[in-house]
């Protein structure tokens, strides 16, 4: 029986026991590695989430480049903050709502004085466990629900319902002549991007003395041609076609747009800053978003700030695809200001108390941290950085650019959008 | 009328581009009975292929194009031959959830190798708008909708009278019986995943030339399921004439249903027609009903 | 001729259901391999077709000959080139294909067309009701009809030994015999070598040439057809007849029970 | 079930039971004690996906009833777990429905949502079946997302934590023991109907629901009950989602791709076996987490010379990797792995 026995171990047999086995094993066995690998030098920890795989990729691969490599600089020129190294707990969320639950909970446990995030889909996902714990987190880009309410999450930008907000004030001040009321229709996204433009329109447009074409147009992620919907909004005539939405999907628009000829005219178009990046023109090509204008937070890489020649160049060694790109800027911004706010509390309450990374240590770091930032500069690289008390929006300034001739210009300096409080409107996030 | 027009001819374009994607799920879904999940994500890795061999390396259009094939026919085959294969004879859902996994790898491998997500394919057609009437149409989609009608063609004739296209539908009925006639069902296996992926190869380079290269092809690609189940699961008739009736429905509920519900009915129409039309032809347009005897 | 060694089939590495077949199918002969349900007449010939591994099945031990060449390690498609073609069991036809094509499914490893047109011919020679059915789908087709469709697709492979599992399953008396008389003539006209599986014992061993009887995974008798139809135990509990040849009684059954022998 | 040599079964009480020898008795046991145990060992972090584990078992239990067990394929799951998720918050929050109904609620709704989308299931079968679940998916998230004086829209809604008798289930550890409580309950439920008599009329639906019908098996009646069953799992599983575990809703959460996950967990797991869906979902939320989470950063830190961009593009890779290389070694799911295992343990040293 034995010989028998050991004939019917065969090879596949073997091979496939082993490959489930050590399947298992890997599994299981990962955390114990990783555990095992801890390091024990003085840093300062901050967590950052950013969706470089899945649907969102095409920006959150930009934006944790941006993080980086901004982090390096910190480290690198400043010294770190205030002498500690910053210690970046980098964690992808493929735009999965539960992983970054996870990920926030990561944050927390191992000992991360803040955190930073850059949609507002995942914010809303680990906004409601940060908040519980008094856990300080930084948003670059968001719709107003993340903070409004005012809690523990911050913006690190105006929200998409300021870009209306501010493009429509300075269409009314320098492109507007006619008579009555502008007419504006929006092509929007179908998530958060989009209905936060929508909230800021729905908020202010009327107030502002303009007309709000209703019913808003919606699209996909993956739209291909919106024809239709820009048929529909060319009978009615609008003054401005205000597009909140990614750059794939707001070329399409334009392009058909183009097509369809509602460009060229006196129709104006206008992307929010979700979709104002260089993808933008180079999907759209040139000529056809030639005279297009967008808002965008940050400065432009041409543009002459203090921190730019840094900027450029830890862009130009670590990540020379995303030259050009201003989500880079935007990130990188975040971390400045991230590691700035942590100077702040370093200062004021020490790194012993601040590098527990405990409810006490969150709480400094947004009281003596994020609180106390006042008319930071952020190296000249985006609007200035304050904290009033009921806006969690730490910077209110936006600038105008527009397409010329294939590159994105500023054509304003910046501009301060006023606060809204959405909620006092009865529409706003029903409880 | 003039917006009638316009509606209809975006929407029967925008559908042939439909069509032609759910043409390679149909394929492999005849010859083997699997549901390929990958097949968003096969458009977007060849539309990368694409750009890679056009705009990176700078090879000539159509010798980056035959590189494009050739590179399609080979992934196809190295698909089956080392996913698939070894599956032959599993439970059916296995094979399915396979290649869900290979839907996250290949995800994966696009954004290892060409980080930035998005980006645009060198021209490869006119980009002047054609006039029909008052209704305006990218030429795009003009091509598109040509080369799905090209590409339906030629599958049909084969599939209907070339020993290897009976052999493949024969496997999609009876896999068992299909190797007891002594026939290599791997070689039909392998056949029809490299057709699979040459059209996923032509879908993503003419869709890449519409809306540029995005994740978004990826859900594009899944569009192209409520058309192959509206035309049948089996039958390229089906997903030609399933996709401009899904384009069409969307494009006349976009523009007029739009002012009497909430934004975004352009996007859930369809599937309403198509449970209506479950309701009379369960398998579809002209799909094959499961023939049943007890 | 085709040679099986003592061969034992192991399922899923743990579940043994032949254990130690041998017999052999001569050239041109008609051989039956009689059983019950179960007894490992199916497993048999999946054995020798290389159907095996779809059921996560294998050849454990003994050996399987082709003429000279050893086949139980080979592939399904490399022993139906050798011209060993099997037709499963339960009418296994290709439901959406037409007659026709599931015809020429049959003859897909021959790539020349004019003898597959004569051998097209001469499947609907020998099932004549083909001929006018063969546009119509196999799917929609009488259980007899799929049967001849089955069979004759083996035909179409222009076989030199074919294996067919249990061709009067769920037919009709009058079908069965009109299938048999089919088969012998193929077989005498085409000098094929035929191993047929079979419940139906006096059928098959009408046609027969030579049967082996298998049971729980092994042969338990075998020998000539006429030995078998005459062998007690056989027509007892293969063909319902009891010593005396007469249909059985079965108000007495109970009186007397024979024992099978070999148990 | 095989049982270990020389245990018979004397009652038909006995025939039927679950645990059926000592051993099993304390296997249980043990397994119930490790439960409770270990979570008191572990950082929020684990907690939070042991949480998603457990809320995620409660789903697939629910879509491998219909799934495994009566062969309606569904890859719309994420929809009806966004309806459980939406009715349970809208309950609480709006009406002041105490935390309880208001989950049993979300089932109930989730399950009828279930049942309509259900109907096409009597005329359509396998994949042309699962685009009316698909369909579901799209129309719930779209009239979630637009219905927003009700959900909050795109705008999203807050969700109260859950509340049991004035008790607030905020920490980790709290929502940990409510949730695996839950969990346990769902398999059990679920593990008793699938011996049932419905149980029994699901198989026979799913393996010819032809001759199941001539059988006298009403394909109307259970077909549309698997549905609800269904169905009514995922909304409970919702329910926990919002309340233990967003505490907030965005229509993003419930997206289409997480419905196609969850047919993959339940064919990882092994289809039609309780066990099944618990491996599936630990082995997939698991290596999702591990991959992400931990391994990439990890290679990352401590590999600096890759090139930039590497730990995205390899998170998915990986994670596809693993699942194709595990359904070729064991295509039959790990439940099929651990029922060979078991008979192999019991007949050792022997194999067969």
């Amino acid at each position: 029986m034995a010989s028998k026995h050991s004939k019917d171990i065969t090879r596949r047999g073997f091979i496939k026991g082993t490959g489930v086995a050590s399947l298992v094993l890997f599994i299981g066995g990962v955390p114990f590695l990783i555990s095992a690998c801890g390091e024990t030098k003085q840093t300062i920890k901050i967590g950052l989430s950013t969706p470089s795989t899945g649907p969102a990729a095409e920006k959150g691969q930009v934006l944790e480049h941006g993080n980086k490599d901004a982090v390096r600089y910190i480290n690198e020129e400043w010294g770190g903050v205030g002498g500690y190294p910053v210690e970046l707990v980098w964690m992808d969320n493929g735009y999965n709502p539960s992983n970054m639950v996870n990920n926030v909970h990561k944050f927390m446990d191992s000992r991360c004085i803040t955190f930073g995030c850059s949609s507002s889909a995942m914010m809303t996902a680990g906004m409601s466990a940060a908040n519980q714990n008094g856990f300080t987190g930084l948003a670059v880009y968001g719709a107003p629900v993340i903070y409004r309410p005012p809690k523990h999450i911050y913006g690190q930008m105006p929200d998409y319902g300021d870009d209306f907000v501010v493009f429509a004030q300075y269409y009314k001040d320098n492109l507007w002549n006619g008579q009555g009321k502008p007419k504006v229709a929006m092509h929007l996204l179908n998530n958060s991007t989009g209905s936060g433009a929508h909230d800021g329109a729905k908020a202010k447009a009327a107030e502002m003395g303009f007309e709000l074409i209703e019913p808003v147009y919606e699209h996909t992620a993956s739209t291909t041609s919106e024809t239709t919907s820009l048929n529909s909004i060319r009978s009615l005539n609008p003054d401005i076609l205000y597009i909140a939405s990614t750059p794939k999907p707001s070329s399409v628009i334009i392009k058909n747009a183009n097509e369809l000829g509602m460009t060229g005219g006196n129709m104006v178009i206008a992307c929010g800053h979700a979709g104002m990046t260089k993808a933008l023109v180079d999907l759209a090509g040139a000529d056809v978003c030639e005279g297009v204008y967008g808002l965008f937070p940050t400065v432009n890489w041409d543009d002459d700030a203090s921190g730019m020649e840094k900027l450029k160049e830890y862009c130009q060694r670590y990540h020379p695809s995303d030259y050009g790109n201003m989500d880079y800027i935007a990130s990188w911004c975040q971390s400045l200001i991230m590691a700035k706010a942590a100077e702040l509390a370093v200062e004021s309450v020490g790194y012993e108390a601040l590098a527990k990374g405990d409810g006490a240590a969150w709480k400094a770091y947004e009281d003596y941290g994020i609180k106390a930032l006042n008319n930071y500069d952020v190296e000249g690289l985006q609007g200035p950085v304050s904290y009033t008390v009921g806006d969690n929006r730490m910077s209110k300034s936006l600038r105008v650019f527009q397409v010329q001739k294939g590159s994105i210009n500023p054509v304003t300096d910046w501009i301060d959008a006023p606060l809204i409080e959405y909620e006092k409107y009865d529409w706003f996030g029903k409880q | 009328m003039a917006d009638l027009l316009q509606y209809t001819i975006t929407g029967i374009t925008v559908g042939m581009v439909y069509s032609l994607i759910a043409m390679g799920f149909v394929l492999i879904w005849k010859s083997s009975g699997v549901a390929n999940l990958a097949l968003g994500q096969l458009v977007l890795l060849f539309s990368w292929f694409t750009y890679g061999m056009l705009a990176q390396t700078g090879l000539p259009v159509w010798l980056g194009l035959v590189v494009v094939v050739a590179f399609a026919l080979l992934l196809g085959w190295i698909i089956e031959r080392f996913v698939l294969r070894p599956l032959i004879a599993q439970p059916i859902l296995s094979l399915i959830a396979v290649t869900l996994g290979m839907a996250y790898f290949i995800e994966g491998l696009c954004t290892f190798i060409w980080p930035w997500g998005v980006d645009v394919l060198p021209r490869l057609f006119p980009q002047d708008p054609i006039r029909i009437g008052t209704a305006v149409v990218s030429q795009e989609y003009l091509w598109a909708a040509g080369v799905s009608l090209l590409l339906f063609g030629a599958l049909s004739l084969y599939f209907k009278y070339s020993r290897m296209g009976i052999a493949m539908r024969a496997t999609a009925d009876d896999q068992m019986a299909v190797q007891a006639c002594g026939i290599p069902v791997t070689r039909i296996f392998s056949r029809s995943w490299m057709f699979a992926c040459v059209m996923a190869a032509v879908g993503g380079i003419l869709m890449s030339s519409i809306g540029g290269i995005s994740y978004g092809l990826v859900e594009t690609g899944m569009k192209s399921f409520s058309v192959v189940i509206l035309g049948g699961l089996d039958s390229f008739l089906g997903a030609i004439i399933a996709g401009p009736i899904i384009g069409l429905a969307e494009n006349l509920a976009g523009g007029y249903l739009t002012a009497y519900t909430w934004p975004g009915v352009k996007e859930i129409i369809p599937f309403i027609i198509i449970i209506i039309v479950m309701f009379i032809k369960p398998y579809g347009l002209f799909g094959e009903s499961r023939i049943e005897r007890i | 001729m085709l040679k099986l060694n003592n061969i034992e089939v192991t399922y899923l590495n743990v579940i043994r259901v032949i254990h130690g077949v041998s017999m052999i199918v001569p050239d041109g002969q008609i051989v039956a391999l009689l059983g019950g349900n179960g007894a490992g007449k199916s497993t048999t010939l999946k054995a020798i077709s290389g159907l095996l591994h779809v059921e996560v099945g294998k050849v454990t031990d003994g050996s399987i000959y082709w003429d000279e060449t050893r086949i139980d390690e080979k592939g399904a498609e490399d022993i139906g080139r050798l011209g060993i073609v099997q037709a499963l069991e339960g009418r296994r036809i290709f439901g959406h294909l037409t007659a026709e094509e599931n015809l020429l499914v049959g003859a897909f490893n021959r790539s020349n067309r004019g003898q597959v047109r004569d051998d097209m011919d001469m499947v609907y020679h020998y099932f004549p009701r083909l001929k006018d059915l063969r546009k119509n789908t196999a799917g929609y087709l009488s259980g007899g009809e799929q049967q001849m469709v089955v069979i004759g697709r083996a035909m179409m492979a222009a076989p030199k030994m074919m294996m067919l599992d249990e061709p009067s399953l769920g037919l009709a008396p009058m079908l069965v015999e009109e299938i048999y008389e089919i088969i012998k003539r193929f077989n005498r006209e085409q000098k094929t070598s035929v191993l047929i599986v079979e419940q139906n014992v006096r059928v098959a061993l009408s046609i027969a040439d030579y049967g082996y009887v298998l049971e729980n995974g092994r042969v338990v008798l075998d020998g000539s057809a006429d030995f078998l139809k005459n062998n007690e135990d056989v027509k007892e509990f293969y063909m319902g007849l009891s010593a005396t040849g007469a249909k059985k009684n079965y108000r007495e059954l109970k009186h007397y029970k024979r024992r099978k022998r070999w148990l | 079930m095989h049982l270990p040599a020389g245990i018979r079964n004397y009652t038909y009480a006995q025939d039927m039971a679950i645990f059926r020898t000592k051993t099993q008795w304390v296997m249980f046991g043990g397994l119930i004690v490790l439960l409770a145990v270990v979570p008191l060992l572990m950082g929020n972090y684990w907690l939070s996906i042991f949480n998603i584990i457990g809320i995620t078992i409660i789903a697939a239990m629910g879509l491998n009833l219909l799934t495994g067990y009566c062969g309606q394929l569904s890859i719309g799951h994420a929809g009806f777990i966004a309806v459980g998720a939406y009715t349970s918050a809208i309950l609480t929050g709006q009406y002041g429905v105490p935390f309880i109904i208001g989950m049993l609620g979300g089932g109930l709704i989730a399950g009828l949502t279930g049942v309509l989308f259900g109907i096409p299931s009597l005329r359509v079968k396998g994949f042309y079946l699962a685009i009316s679940t698909i369909a579901a998916q799209f129309i719930i998230m779209w009239v979630i997302s637009q219905w927003g004086s009700v959900t909050g829209g795109y705008i999203g809604l807050n969700v109260s934590p859950a509340e049991i008798f004035g008790f607030q289930f905020t920490s980790q550890l709290s929502k940990y023991y409510l949730i695996m409580g839950i969990c346990v309950i769902a398999v059990f439920v679920a593990k008793n109907l699938a011996r049932t008599r419905q149980g029994r009329a699901f198989v026979a639906v799913r393996d010819n629901d032809l001759a199941a019908q001539v059988m006298g098996i009403s394909l109307f009646r259970y077909k549309l009950l698997a549905f609800f069953v269904g169905c009514f799992f995922a909304g409970i599983s919702g329910a926990l989602l919002a309340h233990c575990y967003y505490g907030f809703l965005n229509p993003e959460f419930f997206s289409f791709k997480e419905s196609i996950l969850y047919v993959g967990m339940i064919i990882i797991g092994g289809l039609g076996t309780t066990v099944g869906p618990i491996f599936g979902v630990v082995f997939v939320r698991l290596l999702e987490r591990l991959i992400s989470l931990e391994l990439v950063p990890f290679l990352e830190s401590t590999v600096t010379a890759l090139p930039s961009g590497w730990a995205s593009g390899v998170t998915p890779m990986l994670f596809g990797l693993v699942i194709v290389l595990f359904l070729i070694l064991e295509p039959r799911g790990v439940a099929h792995r651990w029922q060979m295992f078991k008979n192999s343990y019991r007949l050792w040293p022997f194999s067969y």
